[in-house]
């Protein structure tokens, strides 16, 4: 079944205490190339048949009206896969 | 007897555990997430809480701390382990229990007196219970719900390694309502529910006969004492 | 992006320049006063730090004149366990046994309305901070919650969202939710009110003040590192009003890190056995710019602080966004530099980040540089202490007297005469949503954590040990009834009191001192000044008459959409002690075979209750009778009785009246009754319907073992408190039941039904 | 700065309860085209300057080893950005 994947972020001028939590668990073993962690969320929306432009247009608007918070989150990408 | 208590940053019921080994007899050592050594503990106990705020995934960060290192080793040769809620997630995490425990099916936090049914004992934590015995603790969690794949779980139920299972409720929608696990060699459990909570007249969960007078918990900790004295 | 800095001396030189200081939130003669105090313009670091420190939300600039007689009326005995009263983070109380308890109460209404989540739980964090900063453990925390209509569409989002995050902050920090307030109105829809409260223990020697007064002494900012979160807040966020469309400006709101805050107690509370702060404050609203002038202004000292050493977490921050900034799980210590490296020690086992700021000095000035430029130089007082104090008109109004006039009686409400309509009644009442079961709520919060929750919800108060070696604990109980304080603002105040006071006594605790959140409309609103006038006021004559003193709170205004303001909602919450927490007392009946007795007596009173909203959805007359001389009788009578062993349940009469309190005594452990009603309403002349569902004050049911029958009821007539006998316990399980001679018999399956279905059904 | 994405997705044949919430609410609103939901992680990682084949590589590694859990969790997606 193809999918359609919402990725959402916590805006960047916000507090990620989860990406923080990690990124030092990664300094603390060793990994401080990687200097800073966010950590959003990777959302699959699952379609049978294709993926009409009416589809992809209703994924954006649920996107940002429900599948992230626009106070403190943004939707960086929507792509179709599969 | 010396029970070894872990804090973790982030670690809540520390205190809690530490008062339920107290009641049970032994004497308590606090040991620290960042410090290899076990103090010669006799057994160890992994607390309830949100060890690192859960972030990332419950007990995965914990699982990485310089004590576990000490406590998997430990564990491998017999040392009794207990681990409580985000104990217990944190054994999942070091792969010392199999599956693992993600979001309650309701996705709310959920706190309540629960029931469960005692089906294994044993083990060095459950030995003073009896097989079938229902007993109530508190439960109180977010992420409760136990997933492994179907091998998993016939392999569990096949070598009689899950120790309890709720009962009348399956609180988070754990499979095969389980609520608790043991290891192969019977040193190792795990459970959601807090044993810790269930210790001392006038605090546990209601009973039938007298508000908050529930202590099933404390058998958890009387049993590990009753293993260590025999073994 | 070069960043232009506005240094004193460039203030010096361009008199001339424009300045903010309307967008910021000051008024015209609020800024000039700034002038005249530096004597030339502010710098915009300094404008920034004067805008949110005289914001209404931290100078209480509306309120202060009215909140002073919470100091005054006083008598020495009601001072006698205050060991820190108003005007620090939170007072302190003495508990006995070389225990102190600190306990507070605060608002956090309009940033969940934009995020419930997030802003419900930095409400959490907030109050836990303030209980942290007078060195105690925080040992529980409650949660007051108001909202819309549970019909509107924008309901179930707010429920949601700040059920979730109170539960997220409270159960991340391991502390017990011991209970709280739920309630659903229209008047909350656009302005939900969302109140924490938490009590910390400590002992008498280990109380911390919040202040910087030995020159010399470092200034240390610990914590979470300072991002752009809640910029402006606190001038935005609290000082405005909302209008139809929403809000006018999107502030950036707070995120919250439980786990940072849980690790920051730990930190603290090492820090302060360690003996190594001298003063330390907790960053909240108004973050830097507050805990640096605060600390400097209690100290009669002045400070000098380097700006460019606070750790960022975005490297982009101006000064003035730093100074403003409101990033959680921050705090300020004063500490002597001999102790810097056993500080240091601590805070690095924490893994907590930490950097010196500057250090304290001997000239009551407040310094911060930025680099090489000075970009603040005050008299700190003039920041903190010395703000703006308005005497705001106030104006009687007039549509009160319609309201008053149009009651229950006056209104014709028709009162059921059929027993079976009475007991559909009774069921359409205990079922509502503001008098429904709790549990889909207070099941989400952890409130085992600790071991030592002795009672939570569903009892009358929440409960908690503080000495595990000798059981002594405290008890807490908060209420505010916002349709009573419409009705009558000065009433209503005293009606929050009492009540709290009444939970508190009928649990077995002794009350001993006062906490509240005064949520109001807009003080620019006469008749909204009028109310809060008429509240503090009944609050203050209140606690004088009980003998209970306010240790300390919080006043939120601004709770209006467009011009409609919220009914007047002063939440009060009541402190009380008990010398073992084994004594406790439940609130629902335990064992078969007791005597029911109900204490005090019962007028005609269904004006602003729940059955003239629920069955008539009325709001108008006068609330009920308050006498504060009864409260006192029956507090010290069950505080009696409770010290002989003689109560085996206790349950106060408040909204719903007898019909919920008998229906909560049942359901609390499933035990039923035979109750009748005929002497009582012969008795106080009452019809049915008054003797079920009025809310007259100073009531509480009891149950009693029959062998303590004699006793109990000798107690009661000593003392002078009413006392009369409606029932027996009866029967056990769910199919038990509350018979109610000549109304119906219910059985306890078929009242817990419809009691625990109607939130989850509105919410689940 | 350049950063390493991560994407983490609950394993397939597992059982994904948010997923499935969100997917209720959906069809509640009469988004019925999106039959099945699933929600995972999306992970960045900052890494400053360029990034290197090393570091590809072990943020492959801490992806395996940390950021997912093999046993309920796959590793769908590893990619630069910026
Ligand atoms: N939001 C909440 N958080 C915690 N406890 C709550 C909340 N709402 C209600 N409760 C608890 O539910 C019980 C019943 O509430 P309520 O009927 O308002 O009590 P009362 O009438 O005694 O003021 C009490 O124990 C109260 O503390
Ligand atoms: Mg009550």
């Amino acid at each position: 079944m193809p999918k359609i994947i919402v990725e959402v972020m916590p805006k960047a001028d916000l507090l990620d205490p989860q990406g923080k939590a990690v990124a030092n668990a990664l300094h603390r073993s060793g990994n401080e190339r990687f200097e800073n962690v966010r950590i959003g969320k990777r959302i699959e929306l699952h379609v049978s048949g294709e993926v009409t432009e009416a589809d992809l247009a209703q994924a954006k608007l649920v996107a940002e009206s429900f599948l992230s918070n626009g106070v403190i989150e943004d939707v960086v990408n929507i792509h179709v896969e599969g | 007897m010396k029970i070894g208590v872990v804090t973790f940053p982030g670690t809540l019921d520390d205190r809690d555990a530490a008062r339920a080994a107290r009641l049970a007899g032994a004497e308590v050592v606090s040991l620290w997430h960042a410090d290899t050594n076990l103090h010669k503990v006799d057994a160890v106990v992994l607390p309830g809480g949100f060890s690192y705020g859960d972030y990332l995934r419950c007990g995965a960060i914990a699982a990485q701390a310089p004590v576990m290192e000490s406590i998997i080793k430990a564990a491998n040769g017999g040392l009794p382990v207990l681990g409580i809620c985000n104990g217990f997630q944190v054994l999942v995490e070091s792969h010392l229990l199999p599956g693992g425990l993600i979001r309650n099916e309701h996705q709310n936090f959920i706190c309540r007196d629960q029931k469960l049914r005692v089906e294994n004992v044993d083990t060095a934590w459950t030995n003073e219970f009896e097989l079938g015995q229902e007993i109530t603790i508190p439960l109180k969690n977010g992420e409760g719900g136990y997933i492994a794949t179907q091998e998993t779980l016939k392999q569990l139920e096949g070598d009689g390694l899950i120790a309890f299972r709720y009962l009348e409720l399956n609180p988070n929608g754990s499979m095969n309502d389980i609520a608790g696990l043991r290891n192969a060699r019977g040193n190792v459990v795990g459970l959601m529910p807090h044993p810790e909570h269930a210790v001392e007249p006038g605090f546990g969960p209601d009973t039938a006969t007298a508000m908050r007078s529930g202590v099933d918990g404390l058998k958890f900790f009387t049993s590990v004492m009753k293993a260590l004295v025999n073994a | 992006m070069t960043y232009e800095v506005d240094s004193t001396a460039v203030a010096a030189s361009t008199p001339e320049k424009k300045q903010p200081w309307k967008e910021l939130g000051l008024k015209k003669d609020e800024y000039e006063r700034i002038v005249e105090i530096l004597g030339r313009r502010p710098t915009s670091a300094e404008l920034a730090m004067y805008s949110v420190m005289w914001s209404e939300h931290c100078s209480y600039k509306s309120s202060k004149i009215y909140l002073r007689q919470f100091g005054e009326k006083v008598t020495d005995e009601m001072k006698k366990h205050l060991m820190v009263g108003m005007g620090e983070n939170a007072g302190v109380v003495d508990i006995g046994e070389g225990w102190a308890v600190t306990f507070k109460v605060e608002s956090h209404n309009h940033p969940s309305y934009i995020e419930p989540f997030q802003g419900a739980a930095t409400g959490v964090g907030g109050i836990v901070r303030d209980i942290l900063t007078m060195g105690a453990r925080p040992i529980a925390v409650m949660d007051q919650l108001r909202f819309g209509a549970v019909e509107h569409p924008d309901t179930a989002r707010v429920v949601h969202g700040v059920v979730n995050g109170i539960g997220f902050y409270g159960n991340c920090l391991g502390l017990p939710n011991i209970g709280g307030e739920t309630v659903f109105d229209k008047v909350y829809q656009g302005n939900p009110l969302v109140n924490a409260l938490s009590v910390g223990a400590m002992k008498h020697a280990d109380i911390k003040l919040a202040k910087a007064s030995n020159p010399g002494d470092l200034v240390i900012l610990f914590g979470a590192r300072t991002g752009a979160d809640g910029i402006g807040g606190v001038s935005v966020l609290a000082s405005e009003t909302f209008d139809a469309d929403g809000p006018s400006r999107r502030p950036a709101v707070q995120v919250g890190d439980p786990f940072a805050e849980k690790v920051l107690i730990e930190c603290c509370l090492e820090l302060y056995a360690a003996d190594v702060v001298a003063g330390i404050q907790d960053l909240g609203g108004a973050g830097l710019s507050c805990a640096t002038s605060e600390l400097a202004s209690n100290g009669n000292a002045g400070m000098r602080v380097q700006l460019k050493d606070v750790l960022l977490r975005d490297e982009s921050l101006t000064p003035e966004e730093i100074l403003m900034s409101e990033s959680q799980e921050r705090m300020m210590a004063i500490v002597p530099p001999k102790k810097l490296k056993a500080f240091m020690a601590i805070v690095d086992k924490w893994e907590v980040e930490t950097s010196v700021l500057g250090e304290v000095i001997d000239e009551p000035r407040l310094y911060i540089m930025w680099g090489e430029d000075e970009i603040v130089n005050v008299p700190p007082r003039t920041v903190a202490h010395d703000g703006p104090v308005y005497e705001r008109p106030v104006k009687y109004p007039k549509w009160i007297d319609e309201l008053n006039a149009n009651g229950v009686i006056a209104a014709g409400l028709r009162r059921a005469e059929v027993a079976s309509d009475l007991a559909a009644e009774l069921v359409q009442v205990i079922s509502s949503p503001n008098q429904a079961s709790k549990s889909w709520i207070t099941d989400q919060y952890d409130h085992y954590v600790g071991g030592n929750t002795a009672l939570a919800m569903p009892d009358d108060s929440g409960m908690v040990r503080v000495s595990e070696t000798s059981g002594l604990g405290v008890a807490l109980a908060t209420d505010a009834n916002g349709r009573y304080g419409q009705l009558d603002p000065y009433a209503g105040a005293q009606l929050a009191l009492a009540e709290a006071y009444r939970n508190v006594a009928a649990s077995g605790a002794a009350p001993l001192a006062v906490t509240n959140c005064l949520n109001f409309g807009s003080p620019e609103n006469p008749e909204v000044m009028w109310q809060f006038k008429q509240a503090t006021a009944g609050l203050a004559d209140g606690c004088l008459a009980l003998g209970i003193p306010v240790t300390g709170g919080n006043v939120s205004f601004y709770n209006q959409t467009g011009d409609v303001a919220i009914h007047p909602t002063p939440v009060v919450g009541v402190l009380g002690v008990i010398d073992d927490v084994a004594r406790r007392v439940p609130s629902g009946w335990q064992d078969e075979g007791n005597n029911i007795y109900l204490l005090g007596v019962t007028r005609d009173e269904l004006d602003g209750s729940v059955w003239s909203e629920v069955i008539h959805d009325h709001l108008g007359g006068k609330p009920p009778v308050v006498d504060l001389a009864e409260e006192k009788k029956l507090a010290d009578l069950l505080h009696g009785a409770t010290l002989q062993g003689l109560l085996a349940s206790a349950h106060d009469l408040s909204e719903g009246g007898l019909a919920q309190t008998m229906v909560e005594s049942c359901l609390r452990f499933n035990v039923g009754a035979r109750i009748w009603l005929g002497e009582l309403q012969e008795r106080d002349n009452l019809d049915t319907t008054a003797a079920l569902f009025s809310e007259s004050t100073a009531r509480v049911l009891v149950s009693v073992g029959r062998e303590d029958d004699v006793k109990f009821v000798g107690l009661c007539e000593a003392r002078g408190v009413s006392v009369l006998r409606i029932g027996v316990t009866d029967g056990r399980g769910d199919d038990a039941l509350l018979q109610v001679k000549d109304l119906a018999d219910f059985s306890l399956q078929d009242l817990r039904e419809p009691w625990a279905a109607t939130i989850p059904d509105l919410f689940g």
